[in-house]
């Protein structure tokens, strides 16, 4: 370990004038035979933001879940939250009850109810009282998403909203309840586990608008996250953890990127520049037409090795597109062509899509993307049944060569074929997921937010197998929010606005500002679909 | 975003939609009301006399009890194969020490709620506790309590139980319909004020539709899916008391017939006033409903193989139905029902 | 022996006269009926001695109602005192515990099988334990105008529609020949059917004015079905006045109906089987007015008749069967409370009997 | 990070996570040897006797077929209570074509299975095209068979079914077992290569765990469902045609008894070898490790009301059991879903 321990802001604080905010020591955490966390002390102090951040995988989120009191932690855990000893175990009541407050990682939402209903859900087992009232609920959660100018129905099914919409929810609920605590004497502390990964850059804001209001009351913020810059620019200093291990604390202040990439990966990391554009080909993919529920009338087209990134705010509709082109959209209209092959929208099926050779790599990993209760092997192996028959059953020996080779290609840790695909954490997961579309060369690749929650590692890794394929021949269409990625990896951006596309960047042209410019939509005239790919040519 | 979303929709939406949502809420409903108007011109008087109105309310109590106690471990997640087991217990209970012992009906009522709730908490304690799924473990203990109910009763029916719990049970009618109805309304009016409006309620329907998210919401989702499983017991509980008070007696075996009825009650039920929820009210007007075509078939004096066949087809088309309207307008997410 | 003489209303004129004289007919047979019936000797006398130290194997339909018990009981006392060794196979009522304990009789190498279950749901095993030379004997399913089923050595029957005719014959004479009778019946039930069509002969043959409806409810519905069926056909037909429940098992659920339906007072119940808890309500005040059946004790002593004599190589008889008993609320207090319908009959039967065997001395 | 969690596994903890799993993959079968030589020692030879296990083995063959059958569609999260009402109309078709019109038992035969098949078909049509729920789509055909096959069979039961069928089911036996164990094992044979070796099996599989992925993996969602359902309505058809082989005749209503059994023997199934995961041999495995209770309880002469109580204890017992074991090693396998 070549690590500079001297910058390391030493943790153990137990000299502190005053109690902290939370002072935790000697966290550990064992699932049956991993150890996840080991020895882990913290201090945050009241008014302070922290970040943090490691790899995927490193033992954030559980840190999290165990001051949640969703997880127990192995003996020999002290937590303490402004000088009061937890005594016991911990329980999400009485983390709630000590002032703690969380937006988790996965939202922890219901779709099927209602968003009254889902801003309740904390309030629920704290409740003093034994009845609910609907109306009143509904009443005051529809004054709350006001409030917040979110123009939300408090009454409509949070499946009916966007990602984008969930997001907020969630944390409107998280502020809601700090308030609450709040109300209750002293503000406490927020725990926020990447809740920006949904968020396009210009509402995150809002979020940290709301954070730093309750750091100057007096409260602490715990922030999570992957995006370093951001990271380093809202908090007031950032812990690192590395294999469940705590790395050390540094003040965001003076510190720069490398440095906590050195932290949280033990070794220098080569970022990647932009890959020089490919040369012009004929179009893989023509598509003319595309309506779907938040998509009007777009026409875009893909050469082959080429990376096009698409992009825009929250419901501009640029997160519908990969799911249109590749068959999947419900009641979508359009017409496509991919390769030879020409496609009604409205008859179009996935089916239909992946036997012209599109590859789509959905957002939402848990719901589209996988299954979280069977192996890495089961889950590599969904794409490639067809192709691996021997007599009349399935080569089983030939799958799992194929898939130890895969998971050995992309790095998939740890480095089995038999673990259930769910223990796996979020990085791992996506290199899972491309390994199982990549193996079966997709001539195009459509992904919606590639790295949402992977770490900055596991991320370049990933832009490298995107490039790969690019490099093949494929097109490579990727939908995000992720400004910062879309200028790394694209060599086009499309813009989108209102369910149309309004803006092209191209090469040198593309970069956050004006990725952000474009979104936000500074006035600047619609291009017609056919003078832009004339530009690209 | 909400700008743009309000800007695209056409003006025609929000009616269409409002009639899918409104026969999505009372398609059942109307569905009744045809079979309704059906039955009265084919039968004329017969079929709308208050005698007949009177026997359809009256006779279903028992069924509606043991749906409406189900609703709260479904609004949970967990399924309750054993309440006609505990139906079985319960009466076998009532009638031994009422009839063989000689006690007093009230402490043999008494004693059979509370064998009930016993039986309950060992189905909760084994969800709970061995996390076995509840479709499974109480498929077994529903057989354990067939067999305990063989063992009590030696096999026998057992008749003469104390008039006094058939006059509470059918005697002393108001409006001509028995107080057994009653009873299954007030029920039904507890259960939806449950799942409507208290805090349990609310976290019962949590808890049903995502555990590890109610546990991280501070839910004690070991305890109210054990108290889940023990209402519904304890509401099978009464349903046997008064399926004792009905017929006077209890045997060993008929109770097993409820199940399916029961279950399909509580799914049609969920397919009206509040779509793809398990609810009171729905599961009341399930049951009369079909038990209104079913009567009126029994009227007709139509053959008895026309009564499975109405049941099963009154079942599918009006869950077809439902469904179909829900599809209409919004693009399903999930759904009710199991793992 | 309760059969009518038949009689034809070929004039109207002739109707009232004749329905009277149906009436008393009916009023006849069932005064016979309910006299307490006295044990006369089923067949020749024989020596079951050589029975002594064979195998009988005793599957039931299913071990789960009182009367299977009860006959099981019968059953092993006369096996005791015959040093026959008898064997029960414990059924609940599944067809696959049928088979299987027949295969145990067969690869036991029992040497009789006294079936309680239904032969017509075992064909291939009979057929099986006839190629193994065990013979089988079928207990109470059978009336003899019945058609048997093959690979059967003996039956002890059971008198369905005699039972059947005294039930219509109560319907007949307790309304003075005004009989609207509901007819419950449970078609799968073997015996269902021909005691359905026997009430509807006699009620035709005996009163010209009668009429009859049959509702079926399968057994496995009675609990959630049978009351609403009943309740449903008092109000098609308000004038019913007698309910025939076949089988008195279900009486319970047809008191609820009537009672339900406000006609306590005017719908009786009449059935058949004579089980105790229907003889309880009968004793305790209830529609239920009569109800005609046998002595189950002597039906495990008419069974083991016919098994002693195959395992001692004498000819089966044709007409074995226990003797039908009516008990109306006149003569229903013998029973005793509770209600044992065993008493209900002279013990004659089992002197009768052990004398028949040549097993009195011992 | 592999690294080091290697590293600190202490030497005794595989092992102890390797019982686990053993324990996990063959509690059950430990369990039926434990009863096997309790039942040995109680009853001795008659128990051990090869005739005591031909029949055992020979006598389950309609359940085995039924639940094996069951397994397609519940691999694919669809819940099929209807299979019994399939096994009843195919069980009536077989008797009645053959008996009451005197077709040959062949003609009979595939027209029962081509019945089977439209019953699955009927199941799988309103699962796919209108949305419902198969658990209340199948309740509600189970209890429309049902009066189909009261409609039929004009409640009566048919006996009397060509020998030829009995001589293919129950005769001819092999190592003194009859063929219908044969086509049972058989069957559970071609189930369990599906399942695991063909495309089919595995997209099934992943249907039933998750149905967004695999529509947007390709596969033609509806169509697998609709072939699940068909192909356990085809399973009950065979168990029908057992059926009437077995008991040479048809009844109304027997079949219906079949439906819990099989649905505890496939649950039961699902905690062996493949441990929550529905499988083949498990299921085989659960079907004769319960008879042989019931059997040994049989032999013993016991008390009827002791086989419910066995039947639902060992169903409870078992799996809590192998819940358990599974437990210990990881830490409870729910996470936060975002459904
Ligand atoms: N319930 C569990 N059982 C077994 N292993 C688990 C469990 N939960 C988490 N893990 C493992 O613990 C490790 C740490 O997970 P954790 O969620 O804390 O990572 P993280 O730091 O939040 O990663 P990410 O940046 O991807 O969010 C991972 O290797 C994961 O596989
Ligand atoms: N109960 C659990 N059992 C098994 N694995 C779990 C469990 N809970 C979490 N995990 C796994 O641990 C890993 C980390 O958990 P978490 O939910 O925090 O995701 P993550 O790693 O933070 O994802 P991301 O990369 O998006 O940040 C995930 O891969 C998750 O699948
Ligand atoms: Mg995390
Ligand atoms: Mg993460």
């Amino acid at each position: 370990m070549t690590l500079d321990d001297q910058q390391i802001v030493p943790e153990d604080r137990q000299d502190a004038p005053e109690p902290s905010m939370l002072r935790v020591r000697n966290v550990s955490k064992t699932f049956g035979e991993t150890r996840v966390l080991r020895e882990v002390s913290l201090d945050i102090a009241a008014g302070e933001t922290r970040g943090l951040v490691g790899e995927n995988g490193s033992g954030k989120s559980t840190l999290i879940k165990v001051l949640a009191g969703f997880y127990q932690p192995d003996p020999g855990a002290e937590i303490s939250v402004r000088g009061r000893q937890v005594a016991g175990s911990l329980t999400p009541l009485g983390a709630r009850d000590l002032g703690l407050t969380f937006v988790h990682q996965d939202l922890a939402l219901v779709p099927s109810l209602t968003v009254s209903d889902n801003m309740t859900v904390n309030a629920l087992a704290a409740s003093r009282s034994w009845r609910v009232s609907p109306k009143a609920e509904a009443r005051s959660t529809q004054k709350l998403l006001d409030e917040y100018g979110l123009g939300i129905d408090a009454r409509a099914a949070v499946s009916s909203l966007t990602q984008l919409e969930r997001a907020m929810v969630a944390i409107v609920r998280a502020i809601d309840g700090m308030r609450e605590s709040a109300a209750h004497g002293q503000a406490g502390l927020l725990v926020l586990d990447e809740p920006t990964v949904f968020l396009p850059k210009a509402d995150r804001g809002l979020l940290f608008d709301l954070a730093r209001r309750h750091t100057s009351d007096g409260g602490g913020v715990l922030f999570v996250s992957h995006d370093l810059e951001e990271c380093l620019e809202v908090t007031d200093s950032i812990t690192v953890l590395r294999d469940g291990r705590l790395r050390g604390t540094v003040p965001s202040k003076g510190t720069d990127r490398a440095d906590i990439i050195r932290l949280m990966v033990g070794k220098e990391l080569n970022l990647s520049s932009r890959r020089p554009t490919p040369p012009a080909h004929l179009p893989v993919v023509r598509a003319t037409g595309l309506n779907g529920t938040s998509v009007r009338d777009v026409s875009l087209e893909l050469g082959p090795g080429e990376i096009v990134g698409i992009t825009g705010l929250l419901g501009s509709g640029f997160d519908e597109l990969p799911y249109l082109i590749s068959g999947a959209g419900q009641g979508a209209t359009g017409r496509l062509a991919v390769g030879e092959r020409e496609f009604d929208l409205a008859s179009m099926r996935p089916v239909d899509g992946i036997r012209a050779g599109i590859a789509l790599v959905p957002g939402d990993r848990a719901r589209q993307g996988s299954v979280a209760s069977l192996s890495v092997l089961d889950n590599l192996s969904v794409q490639a049944l067809p192709t691996a028959r021997a007599w009349f059953g399935i080569d089983w020996r030939r799958l799992r060569t194929v898939g130890q080779r895969l998971i050995a290609t992309y790095d998939v840790r740890p480095q089995k074929l038999d673990v259930a695909y769910g223990t796996l954490s979020g990085g791992n997961q996506q290199k899972v997921l491309l390994a199982r579309w990549m193996q079966t060369n997709p001539g195009v690749i459509l992904l919606h937010e590639p790295t949402q929650g992977v770490d900055i590692g596991a991320r370049e890794q990933i832009f490298d197998i995107v490039r790969a394929g690019a490099d093949a021949g494929a097109a490579v269409l990727c939908a995000s929010a992720d400004q910062e990625q879309l200028s790394l990896l694209c060599d086009r951006v499309l813009v989108m606005r209102d369910g149309a596309i309004v803006a092209e960047l191209l090469g040198g042209d593309i970069s956050k500002a004006a990725i952000a410019r474009e979104s936000l939509g500074s006035a600047r005239q619609s291009v017609p679909p056919a003078s832009r790919r004339a530009a690209t040519s | 975003m909400t700008d743009t979303a309000t800007k695209r929709t056409p003006s025609l939406r929000p009616t269409g939609a409002r009639v899918g949502a409104w026969s999505e809420k009372y398609g059942l409903l109307v569905i009744w009301a045809v079979l309704i108007v059906v039955f009265s011109v084919i039968e004329g008087p017969i079929f709308l006399s208050l005698a007949n109105w009177q026997s359809i309310l009256g006779s279903q109590s028992v069924l509606l009890l043991l749906a409406v106690g189900l609703l709260i471990p479904m609004t949970a997640g967990d399924y309750d194969l054993s309440v006609t087991g505990v139906l079985g217990i319960s009466s076998m209970t009532v009638a031994l020490l009422n009839v063989q012992f000689g006690w007093p009906i009230w402490a043999a009522v008494a004693a059979a709620i509370l064998a009930s709730l016993l039986a309950g908490a060992l189905n909760g304690a084994i969800v709970v506790f061995f996390g076995v799924d509840p479709f499974i473990s109480t498929l077994g203990t529903g057989s354990v309590f067939l067999g305990v109910i063989y063992w009590m009763s030696n096999s026998n029916t057992i008749t003469g139980v104390s008039p006094e719990l058939s006059a509470w049970v059918v005697g002393g009618k108001i409006l001509g319909i028995p107080p057994a109805f009653y009873y299954g309304v007030g029920a039904c009016a507890i259960v939806w004020f449950v799942l409507k409006y208290t805090v349990f309620g609310r976290q019962m329907l949590f808890v049903g539709r995502n555990k590890p998210l109610s546990r991280l919401a501070g839910m004690a989702v070991g305890r109210l899916r054990f108290l889940g499983l023990v209402i519904s017991a304890f509401a099978a509980g009464i349903a046997g008391v008064v399926y004792a008070g009905t017929t006077g007696s209890a045997d060993p075996t008929s109770s097993q017939s409820f199940l399916l009825p029961t279950f399909a009650a509580v799914f049609l039920g969920a397919t009206v006033i509040q779509n793809q929820r398990f609810n009171a009210w729905g599961t009341l007007i399930a049951v009369y409903f079909l038990v209104t075509g079913i009567t009126g078939l029994q009227l007709l004096g139509a053959d008895s193989f026309v009564q499975p066949l109405f049941f099963g087809g009154a079942l599918v088309v009006s869950v077809a139905l439902s469904q179909f309207s829900r599809r209409r307008d919004a693009a399903g997410s999930e759904r009710l029902g199991h793992g | 022996g309760c059969s009518s003489p038949s009689h034809s209303s070929s004039s109207p004129s002739a109707s009232s006269q004749s329905s009277a004289a149906g009436v008393a007919a009916a009023q006849a047979a069932l005064t016979k009926a309910e006299a307490v019936p006295s044990y006369t000797a089923p067949g020749p006398a024989f020596d079951a001695a050589k029975a002594a130290g064979k195998h009988v194997f005793y599957i039931p339909q299913t071990s789960n109602v009182p009367f299977v018990v009860a006959v099981q009981k019968a059953l092993s006392k006369v096996a005791a005192t015959a040093h026959v060794d008898l064997t029960v196979w414990p059924t609940t009522g599944k067809s696959t515990e049928w088979v299987q304990g027949i295969e145990t009789a067969i690869s036991q190498k029992a040497d009789a099988i006294i079936l309680g279950a239904s032969p017509d749901a075992l064909a291939p095993q009979l057929a099986e334990a006839a190629a193994a030379k065990i013979p089988v004997i079928v207990l109470h399913q059978y009336d003899t105008s019945m058609t048997l089923p093959a690979n059967v050595k003996a039956f002890a029957f059971a008198p369905f529609v005699p039972a059947a005719k005294l039930l219509a014959d109560y319907a007949v004479a307790s309304t003075k020949g005004s009989a609207d009778v509901l007819v419950i019946t449970s078609n799968e039930l073997k015996p269902s059917p021909p005691m359905a069509a026997a009430v509807s002969a006699e009620l035709t043959s005996t009163c010209p004015k009668c009429t009859d409806t049959e509702v079926n409810v399968a057994a496995a519905d009675w609990g959630s079905k049978m009351q609403s069926s009943v309740q449903a056909a008092l109000l098609r037909d308000p004038k019913i006045n007698v309910v025939i429940p076949l089988f008195d098992s279900s009486s319970q659920f047809v008191t609820a109906a009537i009672t339900a339906a406000g006609k306590a007072d005017s719908v009786s119940i009449a059935t058949f089987n004579n089980t105790p808890f229907v003889l309880d309500l009968m004793q305790k005040g209830s529609p239920v007015k009569m109800d005609v059946g046998e002595s189950i004790n002597w039906i495990g002593y008419a069974a083991m008749d016919q098994v002693l004599r195959v395992l001692s190589g004498v000819k089966p008889l044709t007409n074995e069967s226990a003797p039908l008993r009516v008990f109306t609320t006149k003569n229903v207090s013998v029973v005793g409370s509770p209600s044992d319908n065993e008493k209900g009959y002279s013990t004659s039967y089992v002197n009768g009997y052990l004398k028949l065997w040549g097993l009195t001395s011992k």
